[in-house]
Formats: C-alpha cells, structure tokens, sequence
C-alpha cells in the first residue's frame, strides 16, 4: 500500500468516526407527547385476532374498538379502590337480548367511521369474527367465541356429513395470505373418505401429528351448489365434487366417485355459526348456551373489528404498518418504533372524539421494573404499569401508587400422575406446609392476597371453594397418613419456575418452607420461558409455578381449564366429576344455580389439589398526580381516550 | 605541548569539552554507577574513538551528552560538557532540542531497529531539516535526496518512499548516517556503527564516514570495540574500562605503546597478521566487574595479571604519558611480570 | 489488497455457512418450539401454523429452503414480533446498537488512548497511579452494576442525565458511557504497556537524537508503534461491545439489536435468532477485517495476505 | 569438553589438564553468574512489586478463606428468616445456629441420639426388620440431619469441616455484618459460599481453556504447515462465531431435565461442570493463539533438537519440552483471563441462567443486590458488599497478572 494511502490513514479513521457519529444522532428528536406511559414489553402484533397479553390490549383498544367497551362505572370506589367497570355501548349504539339469553341483536352506531372516513357495517363485524375464527388466521383466543353456535367447530375444521360446508379453492390472489381468500364453493358434504389410520405412535406428539396429516388426506364429497368470487354469491347447478387438502399422490387408492380436486380448506359453512349482518347496521349473533358474560367477551378486544378492504390490500402483517393501518378507535398509530414506542394521536374521525383529551400518547416499552421506576420518577412517564417488589412498602407510602385487586391467581401446578405427587394426601400436605401469608407479606410486598381458592375473590355472586389454610401440624398429619411419616421415603421434589427474580424468591421461600414442615427435599430449577413452557405442556415437571388471568369476569374462565385433557390443564388432573360440573354450569339458564354449580367444582379442585394456590394478584400502578380519571378496577384495564391531564394538586 | 591538563579544559581550544562526568543508574540491584569521572575533548574535524568492552560506560557517556541517558533510572550527577561554550548537561530539554541533530548527531549500532518502521525515509529524514534548516517540504526534500545520493544510494529520489524495511542492513546505515549528516552537526557520535554489518559492507560505511567528514569537517566520536576499526579511522583513542578512561593517546602511539595492562589486554585479544603462527590468541580473564558493587581501588585490579596490592586500595589517577596521552595505572608494565589468572571473587 | 479482500470474503461466506449450519440444527435441538405458548393450541391450529411456516418439511428441505432464502438475505417473518419481518426487525434495531456502539467505542478510544499515553510518559506519577487504577477498575467492575450506580449519581443525584429510553443526544451518553468504560480501561492499560515498550525501542532514541520535540516523538513516532495492540484489540472489543450493549440495552430501556437475540433465543424465533446471529457474525468478521487491514496500513512492514 | 582437551602427545598432558581445570572452573564461574534461574529471578521481581504481592497475598487469603468456609464460624448461608431479618443493615446483633426453635447443637444431639437409638435397635434386631432398619438409618442420616437444613447437600469432607467448626465454635456465629438480603440471609456468609463457586469457575473454567488452548495452540505450533494451516483457519473460523449466543443455547440444552438425566447425571456432570466446559470452550482460542506464536518461535530453538535427537516423539517433545518453555507467557494469560470468566459468570448471572438456587456465586449476589438499586430506597449492602468483594478480586487478579507480566517479561527488566 502506498505511503500516501497510509498518511491519509488517520484522516480516514477521523473522517469515519466523525460521520458515524453525525449519523448515530441524525435520529431526530421527537417532540413530547402529553402523556406518557410504560406498556411493559414490545407488543407482539396490534393485530386484534391475534393479540393475546396485556401490552397488546392497551394498545389495541385505544386503536379499535369492539361493540361494547369496558367502561367504569360513575361510583365512588368501594372500600378496596375499586371502580366496578360495566361494558358499554361503543360501535354498537344499542343491543337486545332474546327471552332465552342466546340471541344478541346489537344495532351499530350510525356515527361510528374507520379512520379512513368509511361507514363501520355489520359486514364489518362478520367479516372480523369470520378471520377471526378462520383457522388460517390461527388465533389462540379463537375460543373466545365458541359461546357462538357452529364456531367451534369452524375454528377446529371439524365438518360431519350432512353439514353445509365451505371449500376454498387454491387460487388465492396470494398463496400466503389466508384473506383474499380462493374461491369458495358451498354444498352439502355427501361423505368423508378416510384411508387407513396410520398406527398409533408411542410419543403423544408425534402421534398427534401423523394424526392430523392423516385428516388431510380424507376426501370430502361435496354437492356443490354455490359459488362465490370476491363478493358475489352465484347459485349453480348442484354438482358432485371431491376435494382433498393433500390429495394422494395415486388417485386409484381412494374409491372417489369424481376427480379428487385440491383444496386448502374443508369448513362448515360460516353461514351456519352464529353471526349474521341482517343489515348494514343490525348485527345478530347466536349463542349455544345462555352466556351471562358474553357482554364482556364482546368488549374484549380479539372482538374488535380490523377493517377488510385494509387487510385484503396489504396483507399480513403489512397491514399493521402506521402507513397502511386503517382503524376505528380513540387513536390513531402516528408510528410505531420496535421495542422503543408506539406513538397514538387522537383520532379525528372516532364517532366520540370530542370527549378524547389527550392528543399525543407515548406507549413506551421499559421490560425492566426499576428502570420503569426510574423512568416515572424522572417524569420520563406519567404512568408506570408496573413497580419493584423490594421497595414496594415504602412505595405504598405514596399518594401516586396505585393498587387493586386483580382477577389473577398465582399458583403452583402438580403433576398428578407422578407419584408420591398422585397421592391426593401429599398434595394437601404440601399446600398446608405453604405459609402463604408470609409470602405476599415479606416477599411480593405489594398486597397481594394469599389464596385458599383457586377463583380469586371479587366476582359477584360467586362464592369460592376453598383449600386448607397454613397449618404445619396438620401437614405433618396428612403427610404420615400418605406413608411418608417425617418425610421419610419421599423422593426430592422439584420445583420448576422461569427465569424471574420474584419467582426465584418465593420458590425458595417454599424450598425452605416444605423442608421445615415437612422434611421434603427440594430442588429448584430455574428455565428459560420457552423450555419452560415446553415443559409443563409436556407435563415434564414434578411442581411448576403459574399463573392465570381472567378472559372475562366469571369464575369460568379458571375452572374450565381442568377438565380432563383440557388444552391448559397440564397437570394430568382428570375427574369426570369436574367435568360434568362443568358441563352443566355451561348449559345451566339460572345464574345463581350455575355459580352453585360453579362452587362445587372449585371446591372438588381444591379437595383434589392438582394446583396449590398460593396469591392472588394485585394490579400495582404508579400515576402521576397529574393524570385524571384513572380508576382502579379487576381486570387492570385504564382506557386511554378517558384519561385526561389536569393540573397536579 | 598539548598534554596538560590545564590546556585540556581552555574552552577555546576545542570544540567539545567534557569534564568530570559522572551517570548513576538505578536498578534494581542498587546504584549502578555506569560513568564514573570521565573527562576528554574534541577537536573540529578529528576522530576520536572509544573503545571498551561491553557496559565499560562508552555509550551511556555519549548518551548523557546528548541528553538521552533514559530517566529514571538514569542520572547525571555531575560534570560538565561544553560544546562551543554552551553546557550541555545543563541545558533545559527545549534547548537541548536545538542542538541536537543540529550540532551532535548520532549514528546508532544497529540500523535495522535505529530507523522508525512506520515512517518512510522521506518523512524520517525531511522533518529534521525542516526543524533545524528551517526549510520549506520542498526544499527538505530536495536536501534529503541530495543526502541520499552523497551515501551513495542508488535510485535515491525513488527510494525516498520507502520504508527502512525495504532496505538492506547497509543500506540503513547509509541512511541514518545521511540523516546523521543532514543538518551538518560539529559533532557525530556514531556509536558502534559497523558492529551489525557484513565485513565488507563495513569497510564502506568507514570510507564513507571519512568521506564526509573531510568534506563537511565534522568532529567525530567513533564509540567501537573493534580495535581494527580504530586503528584505520581514528585520530585517537581512548580506552575506557568500568566507567572511567584508562588510557587514552594518538592512534599510533597506543598501538604502538600501550600503558595500561587492559589495554595491552585488548590488544592481544585481537588477531594480528603480525603475530607469530601458533601463538594463541589470549583472553583477558575474568569478567567485567559489577557496576553496581565496585571492588575498592583499581576496578580492573581483579583481572589485572600486575596487579599490587596496593591496586585493590587504592584507584589509580590519570598520569600523563610519555607521548601525547594519559592512562591510569601504577605498574610500569614495561618492567613486570604477567601473574598466572587465578579467579578472584568479588 | 483485492487478492485479501476477495479470500477474506470467501472465508466470510465459509464462517456464515458454518454459523447458519450450527445454529440452525441447534435451535431445532433446544426442547420447546416457537408456538409453545403460555395457552395451549388446539392441535388443528398450530398444525395450520406450522404449515405456514413450513415446520412440517422434512428438517432437511427446510434447512436447504431457509439457506436459499438466507442466500438472498431474505430471513422471513419473525415468529414472536407477529407485525414484523426480521428483515424489518434488523433494520429498525441496528442503526441503534451500532450509533451505541460507535459512542462507546469512540468514548473508550478516546480516554483510553489518552490515559494510557499520558501514564506512559509520566510513569510513577500521581496521573499514572490514578489513571491505572480507575482503569483496573473499568476492566473489574460488571458494566450492569457500573450501569446501576450511574443512574442513581448522575440521574438521581447530579440532574444530568435522562434515567433511560431513546432517541436524544443526552439520552445517549449515559449508555455509551457504561458501555465503553471496561473497554476504556482495557485500551488505556494497553496503550500504556505499549508505549512503554515502544519509548525503549532505537528509533525512539533516535527521533530523540534527530533534536524533535517530546510531543513530536510521542506523537509522530511512538504513538503507531504504541497503539498496534490497541488496534488488534479492537477485533474482540467489538464482539464485547455487542454482548455488553446486551445488558445496556435492559437497564436503559434501547431498543438495539442485544434484547432482540436474548428474546429470540428464549422464545424460540427461529428466524430473527438466526437473522440476528448472522448479522452479528458478519459485523465480528467485518470488523476483524478491519482491524487487519487498519492494522495493515499502521504498520507497512505487514503485508496483507 | 572434548575440544578443549588436545590429545596429541604425552608432554601436552600437563597443559591439558591444567587447561581442562580452567574450562571447568570458568564454566563454575559462568553458573555462579547466571546464578538464578528465570523462574527465581521473575520470582524476585515480583517480591518487589507491592501491588502485586498485596494482590497475591489477598488471592490467598480468598482462596484459603474459600476452601475453609465450613470451618470459619458463619451463619448458614440458605436459612432464611422472613420474619425478623429480613432486609436488615448490617448489625453486630450476636446470631446463633438455630434448626427450626431448637439450636444447632441440641438438634445434632438429638439427631444423635435418635440414631443410635435406632442403631441399638439393629443390633437386637434379625433379618428383614434389620435391613429396614439400616436403609431407615441411612436415610435418616441423609434426610434428618440437621445440617441439610441449614446447608445445601454439604459433602462428606465439608460434612466433617462442619463438625469440626461445630466442635470448635458451637452455636456460636459472626454477627450480620454485612447485613441480610430479601429472604433474611446472612449477606457474609453467602459471600464466603459464593466465593467457592465464583472462585472456582473462574478457576476450573480457565484450566479447560488451557487444557484446550495450549494443546490445541502447541500442536498446531509444533506441526507447522498445512496442519497448522488448518488448525490456525478453524481458529479464525471460531473467532467470528458470536459465542455468548452459543452459550446461551448450549446452557439452556444441557440443563435440560431430561437430558440431564439421561446424558449426564449418570457420569455425575452438574450444571456447574457444563459452566466450566463451555466456558473453557470460549476461552480458548486467544489461548492456543499466543501458545502457537510461543511454540512457533521456540521450536527451532537447539534444545528442541537435542531433544529430538534423543529419540523423543512428537508428543513427548511438545508436552514435555515446548510446553513447559510457554508456561510464562500462559500464566500472564491466565491472570488475565480468569478475571474475564468470572465476569462472565456475573454476566450470566444477569441473564438469569448462572448457578441456580441455594447454590450462590458472587454474581447471583450481585445482579441480587443491582435488583434494589432504586432512588427511592437503595439497600446498600445488598450491591456494597458483593460488589466490592468481586471488584477487589478482580482487581487482584489483574494486578497480579500485570506483576507477572513484568516479571516474567526480561525486556521489563529495568522499568
């Protein structure tokens, strides 16, 4: 390299560190939002369908907004601080029930408009609820909506002969995009051609797979009498069509009584479940059961209506991009920067947008606690979401600390096939060697509520079944009476948490706490959240730590979980009993006769103990002063459009 | 005539006068006392040579006149060095930049870590005369490569971008002594400058040396232990062991004639043409004394086959010599006897 | 020099390949998949996801398929930031990581050049002893709990900095602060060892000689010689200033590219794990080339090959 | 010796014999000179260095207080007093062993006694009732003992330690001077545990990247050519692997139950161990480098020749030869890479995937302590102590390694 080169060397590197750092602070300086707050993590999407935690509701109902909307009630707060929240009319203006409690009719607010001006339409809501329970779409809370007649079994693609079905054709304008879909033929489904089930496989999962490709394989008769292209609905002349998701490679194998054509879906008919556009503005939806808390799933927001023509056009997930979003809330997405923020301005064409006050909302992403401390105490953020345990006494000292009960329990699974933990005996012991009290007292701090019931208290009308309380003789007692007198003979138990300083603690807390008690030997084992999740879906734990959120305000929402293979039961507990409880408080008309019933099946699960419950949860906010209208409630949910800021006392 | 004392320290006389100077080293075994008293001058134009084993204080003398004893640990601690009239010892550093390069310069042993790597030759030889001459890039440029082709570099304008890595040991020599030379100095101190050469390579360098000096009438210090080299350049020499001079007279005179046991012992130590067949070569016994624990009297007295008694006692003064000269000694070795070497453990 | 540049971009490709191989077949090896959620799928539907994502091809087809697409940079959706490709993720996330990194890096050249020079020259002086030990102390200190003590001086404490988050000047300096201190304390000790060695070296002696001035030697002649270690150290300081932003990026909430390969790791986002660990290799093998070649034009006795 | 001894003729014996007694008293001479070897001479300088003995002598005492903590009069260092302690400042408040209400040294005497009753019982007891008896017995021992309760699966020699501290303290225990931390523990006595395990990561995981680093660096060095080639690119090839990311993936599969169970417990591998190897495993690559550069320089060298002119083998030359020649360039390394593990661990420990409890290291401590750092209220002791107990290790360390650097390193020499 020549010498001149080599002298320009030192130049080149100032020039170069001096034009990367005039790049690095090129990132321009935003101007200051009126209000700031801490949503915890990145939201994983703002795609209402998809969305599942609480980061991603803040976000999406101040974006959408569903039929109803979770409104608090014009009370004082009761002696806990609590505000009962009640869902209101939002897009809907209105709704009516039927006698029987199983037909919705809601009439949409003439004034409600997407933020592109347009005219929001019962089509809109089918349409929504349609992708919503789309199994291509794929949504983990599509169950929200199998209260609707036939959704479930659209959602889980389960079609009988006899059903009116729907086929998408493989011409979908854009193979990856479930919406525009393929053509959609309708007919009756004549017959189902199955080929030989493939022999069962030892391993569950792997079993489970073979099983679904082999349901791919069936053929499904049609009488195909309808057809439809984009929009238009044409009546043709019946025909008999056979269709296959993976048609065999050797079409002589299956008997057909036409050409095996390929498809991507065999459905029942969407037309059979439980929604319909009577017209533009007459919404009528159609229940299986009388669903006392059907208006709160309906202010929930995986219900919240996205807007068609805006899905069709950019797809997923482009159609979540500011630029591209259209939407029919409070605010609109001026930006959206990964991990940093969500930037919300107040959205004009809201059918109530003279009563939104704020204009410009920063949605900031802070996963660490003290940094989000940090962050409000400098007055970065006007509301932090959540606090660290270690100071929370002195933090409860503050008129800006905000704490509710909340509709959450915190509790540890048992794997009840695993002995001695199949031993009911062993489960009492161990649930009565918790002192429980001590726990939210010295190590979560923040007031939280020790549990004896797996129901968190709060829920009107509905009272819980509860465990036995903290009694170390008593767990002795039980422990004997299992035949393991003095701990003698029992194996070590693990406890199994993710990584998380508050979960670390009080798992060692009850390391210590059995040991004590009862002379079990315990061994924790700290994983990382994916192979934690894998484990307990597994069931490949001897104790795991959990925890639950209620959907919805009713005692349901955690007692259904542990009926007998139920998809979030994971601790192997199966007792036909519980299920047929919870069979019947689902059909049961009579409220007070389903809480009964409710009763009793929390009171079987906190006999049978295959959860010990440990707290109960409190929402723990830090506002400040300057922020109005923000009202403690169950679920921890502070609608943004009716946050106002006024002057600090 | 121009043997006494008093005329050696009349400032007008010569051009370099030192007197008395003394550098301490401190390491870790104690107060290394490297110059121990040595005093000498030099004319405009003569080549005085040093000549000494290793660590007999001949560089580290030369050093302290250019300000260049490392410190810590080194120190001068006393003496003064007058070139011109001007003290070098007591000069500030800024001062002493001045004069270096500009009126001593100095050649280095070894040219292969003498010259700085990173920098071309045209960078390393025009910052001095754009320092000292005052000249413009051009015109140092210019000078440099009229340097060049004085040492006898071939291609010199070409050569000016290259690096000291391009060029071969000799050729190096060849460019430290044009940098040497480029600001044409009273002094240069080449201090062993041949040492790291190819015998032939070292004759050239010397011609070239004296080359320059007729030319340009340099005084030159010419630090060496080779006693050949000595005698085909030097004017005088002057011989040092352990810190002080032992002897020092004309060129001619000391081979001729030499006063002092470690010079005769340097002397035989060297192959010679001269010397019969079959007589070997002798080594002077022995090692080096340890500066930094000094044995009390003469420092060359353990190795010394004439040493007295008196030589462990007490330290032989400079006396004059015969001739132009003086050495340090009490033996008249003319009329002694060698002792056998028996191992003396200081 | 083209001859160098083409065999390390060869070799770049060859280091790529291996990591994508490793990496692919390591993911699919750690237990839990990306669709493990905390709710449970029903099998209809995550089977309908994995055909999407084609999860249900044979490993192989999908290790060949997703190296196709890596060819082309093309790293598909992310599995956990739904909105987002990780095409998109990178985009928005390296810009941040790397305008941190540039700070810090600058920041700890800067100092640390500086403090090492200075207690070179003035060895065993108060400047030398305190500028040794602050720097030991930069090398011992976890830069999380450097990080934690900071933000309770200078935010809490002396009203200077912003407590965290992005997107202003002031809220930058903090980090980039934390960030390249360890590194400023390793390069000064550097810097030092390597003056010293160099200012014993002939030619120093021989600039001395040349009558050039104190700062001339130091800064003309010694400093190259002196900062070469320096220079080669920059290699793995650049892979620590990646893992260090890591821990940065948590305690001052910035959204860079650190938490994105924890989160992907841990949640098993097969896409933007791989997607980040490319760019992260790429970027390591990038700038070790840089260091050679800087390395290369300090000192011309080497010669690139 | 045989050059110096001319042979020519009878009337030279004399000479030669008195030149013979000069060579060998001239070669006495030459080794009374060189006198040191390199090892006392680095030894010696580094007496002289203060920072550097002070660091050493800290390193000592450390690791001497480590390997004795079941020795020293602590508090148990997992039982946890939610109820009074916890959170405490640091207090001279006098502390004593409890197990549940009773002390330690009741609870052993009537563990005891419960034992030997049950010991009796064997004796007088026959046949099947008498094999129960014994597993009763060793279960007891294993289950019931009091010291389970009070530290986590001490071993047979730290079970021993613990006796003798028993015998020589009691109940006795130092004070919470340093406090206790949110579960109401002793923050000094878990700094005494964690130092074990800090110290011996730090230690153990920088023997396997030696272990790897100086074979794997002496081979390629000592081969040369294409096979140095090879080895030398698949260094480079690493080198551009991010391996934090690596490492999170390899700790996060290893810990894994099952594979745990299936792989690695049966040959009594622990997590700590999978530490130690992955974490030699990324440490070694700057390791083999500087041991390839050393043995490259050093194996022309005429010792090398000689050795293999004495028929040693390739193996036996690069172990027992060139190694031993590196060893001081590797020690510099060492002191400065045990610093960089140990960081490391803490790094981890921030991310949640280091020790897991009981078991403590300074970084769980620390990244503890950093979890209430907040300006609302800051426990102190919590970071303080851990903290400076980390820092001053390192801080040792690196003194220590810049002490042998200099020692070791002859240009150094007068500086």
């Amino acid at each position: 390299m020549s010498p001149t080169i080599r002298k320009l060397f030192p130049y080149m590197v100032v020039f170069v560190v001096v034009g990367a750092m005039g790049w690095a602070l090129s990132f321009g300086t935003l101007p200051k939002a009126d209000f700031s707050f801490n949503n915890g993590t990145e939201p994983k999407t703002i795609d209402p369908a998809k969305a599942t935690g609480s980061p991603e509701g803040r976000i999406i109902n101040a974006l959408f907004e569903g039929l109803l909307r979770d409104h608090p009630l014009d009370v004082p707060p009761d002696a806990s601080g609590l505000t009962p929240m009640e869902p209101r009319p939002a897009m809907a203006e209105s709704f009516t029930l039927s006698e029987d409690g199983r037909t919705y009719t809601f009439k949409i607010r003439p004034t409600a408009r997407w933020s592109n001006g347009e005219a929001v339409t019962a089509d809109d809501f089918v349409w929504s609820w349609r992708r919503f329970l789309h199994p291509a779409t794929a949504c983990i809370y599509a169950y929200q909506l199998y209260y609707l007649t036939n959704a479930e079994k659209y959602n889980t693609s389960v079609v009988e002969v006899g059903d009116v079905v729907e086929v998408e054709l493989p011409d979908r304008p854009d193979e990856f995009q479930p919406f525009p879909r393929g053509t959609l033929l309708r007919g009756e489904l004549r017959e189902i051609i199955k080929p030989p089930k493939p022999e069962p496989i030892k391993d569950a999962k792997a079993n489970a797979k073979a099983l679904s490709k082999w349901k791919e394989t069936w053929a499904y008769v049609v009488a195909v009498n309808q057809q439809q292209r984009v929009d238009e609905i044409q009546d043709i002349e019946p025909t008999v069509r056979v269709f296959c998701i993976s048609p065999p490679k050797e079409p002589g194998k299956l008997a057909a009584p036409a050409k095996i054509e390929p498809c991507l879906h065999v459905l029942i008919d969407f037309d059979t479940v439980g929604v319909h556009a009577t017209d533009k503005t007459t919404l009528v939806v159609q229940l299986n059961n009388r669903t006392p808390f059907f208006t709160n799933l309906v202010a929930f927001y995986p219900l919240h209506p996205v807007n068609r023509r805006c899905v069709e056009k950019y797809g997923t997930p482009n159609w979540t991009k500011a630029e591209n979003l259209v939407n029919n809330g409070p605010f609109n997405m001026q930006f959206r920067r990964l991990r940093d923020r969500v930037r919300l301005v107040k959205n004009p064409e809201y059918w109530n947008a003279e009563n939104v006050a704020l204009e410009v909302i920063d949605a900031l992403a802070v996963p660490m606690e003290s940094t989000s401390l940090n962050m409000y105490l400098t007055g970065q953020l006007d509301w932090s979401t959540t606090a660290p345990s270690a100071i929370m006494p002195e933090l409860s000292q503050r008129d800006d600390f905000v704490r509710a009960p909340m509709l959450t329990t915190y509790f540890y699974r048992v794997n009840v096939n695993r002995p001695p933990l199949d031993n009911p005996l062993v489960r009492k012991a161990l649930n009565r060697a918790i002192d429980k009290s001590i726990i939210c007292e010295k190590v979560t701090k923040g007031g939280q509520i020790p549990a004896r019931s797996f129901v968190p208290p709060g829920l009107a009308g509905f009272k819980s079944g509860l465990a036995g309380d903290f009694n170390p003789e008593e767990a002795r007692k039980l422990l004997a009476e299992a035949g393991y007198p003095g701990g003698r003979g029992l194996r070590k138990i693990q406890i199994v948490y993710n990584t998380n300083e508050g979960h670390k603690m009080i798992a060692e807390v009850i390391a210590q706490q059995w040991h004590e008690h009862l002379n079990v030997e315990v061994e924790l084992r700290n994983l990382e959240w994916g192979v934690f999740l894998n484990t307990l879906h597994q069931v490949e734990y001897d104790v795991a730590r959990s925890a639950w959120i209620a959907d919805y305000p009713d005692p349901n929402t955690f007692l259904d979980m542990f009926v007998t293979d139920g998809g979030n039961n994971e601790t192997g507990f199966a007792n036909p009993k519980y299920d047929q409880l919870i069979a019947d408080a689902a059909s049961e008309p009579d409220a007070k006769k389903r809480m009964e019933i409710l009763h009793d099946a929390e009171e079987l699960l906190m006999d049978e103990l295959p959860i010990i419950p440990i707290y109960f949860y409190v929402s723990v906010n830090m506002v400040s002063p300057r922020v109005k209208n923000f009202t403690a409630n169950l679920q921890d949910v502070h609608p943004l459009h009716l946050l106002r800021i006024g002057k600090s006392k | 005539m121009m043997n006494s004392p008093e005329q050696h320290l009349s400032p007008k006389q010569h051009l370099l006068e030192v007197d008395g100077l003394q550098v301490d080293f401190k390491t870790d075994d104690g107060l290394v006392q490297a110059v121990r008293g040595v005093s000498f001058y030099l004319d405009r134009g003569e080549t005085l040579g040093i000549v000494g084993e290793s660590g007999s204080g001949k560089s580290v003398t030369n050093l302290a006149l250019m300000g260049l004893v490392p410190r810590p640990p080194g120190i001068v601690k006393s003496g003064r060095a007058l070139l011109d009239g001007q003290d070098l010892l007591q000069m500030s550093d800024n001062a002493l930049t001045a004069v270096r390069g500009a009126k001593i310069a100095m050649i280095f042993q070894d040219p292969m870590t003498a010259l700085n790597p990173f920098l071309t030759v045209e960078e390393q030889l025009t910052e001095m005369t754009i320092l000292h001459l005052n000249h413009t890039p051009a015109e140092a440029r210019d000078h440099a490569v009229s340097m060049l082709e004085q040492v006898g570099i071939p291609g010199a304008a070409r050569r000016m971008r290259d690096y000291p890595h391009h060029f071969s040991g000799g050729m190096r020599q060849r460019v430290m002594i044009a940098m040497a030379l480029s600001c044409e100095p009273d002094v240069l101190i080449a201090d062993e400058p041949t040492t790291a050469l190819d015998v032939t390579i070292q004759a050239q360098i010397l011609d070239l040396m004296a080359e320059l000096q007729s030319e340009h009438q340099t005084a030159i210090i010419l630090i060496t232990h080779d006693l050949g080299v000595v005698a085909s350049v030097c004017d005088r020499v002057m011989v040092m062991y352990a810190g002080k001079i032992v002897e020092e007279a004309d060129a001619p005179s000391l081979f001729a004639n030499p006063r002092h046991p470690y010079t005769m012992g340097l002397l035989e130590s060297v192959p010679r043409l001269d010397r019969p067949h079959g007589v070997s070569l002798s080594a002077i016994e022995g090692q080096p004394p340890d500066l930094a624990h000094l044995p009390p009297g003469c420092s060359f007295a353990p190795r010394c086959p004439y040493a007295l008694e008196k030589c462990t006692v007490e330290a032989p003064p400079l006396t004059d010599r015969i001739d132009q000269g003086r050495f340090a000694c009490f033996v008249n070795v003319d009329d002694s006897e060698p002792k056998p070497f028996a191992a003396k453990r200081t | 020099m083209a001859a160098f540049l083409l065999k390390r971009f060869l070799w770049m490709v060859l280091t790529l390949w291996i990591v994508f191989t490793v990496t692919f077949f390591l993911m699919r090896a750690v237990p839990g998949g990306p669709f493990d959620g905390e709710k449970q799928l029903s099998p209809a539907i995550k089977r309908n996801i994995e055909k999407r994502y084609h999860f249900d091809d044979p490993l192989a087809v999908q290790y060949l398929d997703n190296l196709r697409r890596a060819a082309m940079f093309d790293f598909g959706p992310s599995l956990k930031l739904e909105d987002y490709t990780v095409n998109e993720v990178i985009a928005e996330g390296f810009p941040i990581s790397a305008s941190l990194g540039i700070f810090a890096m600058v920041f700890a050249l800067t100092l640390g050049t500086t403090a090492g020079i200075v207690s070179a020259i003035k060895r065993h002086s108060a400047y030398d002893v305190g500028f040794m030990i602050l720097a030991t102390v930069g090398v011992a200190v976890p830069n999380f709990v450097l990080a934690s003590l900071a933000v309770v001086v200078f935010v809490f404490q002396v009203h200077l900095f912003p407590a965290a988050g992005w997107g202003t000047v002031r809220q930058l300096i903090l980090p980039a602060l934390c960030l390249g201190a360890p590194f400023a304390g390793y390069i000064a000790r550097l810097t030092r060892t390597g003056m010293l060695e160099v200012m014993g070296l002939d030619y120093i002696r021989t600039a001395y000689a040349k009558g050039l001035s104190h700062r001339r030697v130091v800064l003309r002649h010694a400093l190259k010689g002196a900062i070469t270690p320096v220079i080669s150290y920059l290699g793995p300081a650049t892979a620590g200033i990646l893992t260090g932003s890591l821990v940065l990026e948590r305690i001052f909430a910035i959204p860079g590219m650190g938490s994105h390969f924890i989160e992907a790791a841990t949640q098993r986002d097969y896409p933007l794990a791989m997607g980040v660990t490319l760019v992260y290799t790429f970027l390591l093998f990038f700038m070790n080339t840089l260091v050679d070649v800087s390395y290369a034009l300090i000192d011309p006795r080497i010669k690139l090959g | 010796m045989s050059a110096g001894t001319p042979s020519s003729s009878n009337t030279d014996h004399d000479q030669a014999a008195q030149q013979r007694r000069r060579y060998e008293e001239l070669l006495r001479e030459a080794e009374s000179i060189k006198g040191v070897s390199l090892w006392q001479d680095a030894w010696r300088r580094l007496r002289r260095n203060r920072a550097a003995m002070i660091s050493l002598g800290f390193l000592v005492l450390m690791s001497v207080s480590a390997v004795l903590t079941p020795l020293a009069p602590l508090q148990s260092p997992m039982a946890s007093d939610l109820k009074n302690r916890q959170l405490k400042p640091p207090t001279l408040a006098a502390q004593t062993l409890t197990v549940g209400e009773q002390s330690l040294t009741d609870a052993l005497q009537k563990f005891r006694a419960e034992i030997n009753a049950l010991k009796q019982e064997i004796a007088s007891a026959e046949g099947e009732q008498k094999a129960s008896l014994i597993k009763e017995v060793a279960e007891r021992e294993r289950r019931n003992h009091p010291y389970a309760a009070l530290w986590h699966h001490p071993g047979f020699i730290t079970s021993r330690l613990i006796d003798l501290r028993m015998m020589l303290f009691g109940n006795y225990s130092i004070p919470s001077i340093c406090g206790s931390d949110g579960l109401g523990r002793d923050v000094l006595s878990r700094l005494f545990w964690g130092a074990r395990v800090s110290l011996i990561v730090g230690i153990v995981g920088t023997a396997v990247s030696l272990l790897i680093g100086v074979s794997y660096g002496a081979t390629a060095g000592y081969c040369g050519g294409w096979v140095d080639n090879a080895m030398m690119r698949f260094v480079d090839v690493l080198y551009s692997v991010p391996f934090i990311f690596v490492v999170i993936f390899l700790i996060t599969i290893l810990s894994q139950d099952d594979i745990k169970r299936e792989y690695l417990e049966p040959y009594g591998i622990d997590q700590i161990m999978i530490f130690y190897v992955v974490i030699g495993a990324i440490y070694w690559l700057t390791m083999s480098r500087v041991v390839r550069g050393q043995v490259m320089s050093l194996k022309h060298e005429q010792f090398v020749d000689a050795a293999r002119t004495t028929g040693a083998g390739g193996m036996r030359i690069i172990f027992r030869h060139l190694v031993p020649n590196v060893m001081g360039v590797v020690i510099v390394y060492l002191s400065l890479t045990i610093p960089a593990v140990m960081l490391f661990e803490a790094f981890l420990s921030f991310l949640g995937l280091g020790v897991s409890p009981p078991d403590v290291s300074w970084g769980l401590l620390i990244n503890e302590g950093v979890q209430v750092i907040t300006p609302i209220r800051t426990f102190w002791w919590l970071v303080l102590f851990p903290g400076l107990t980390l820092t001053l290790t390192l801080f040792a360390l690196n003194f220590l390694g810049d002490g042998l650097r200099d020692a070791l390193d002859p240009r150094m020499k007068n500086r």
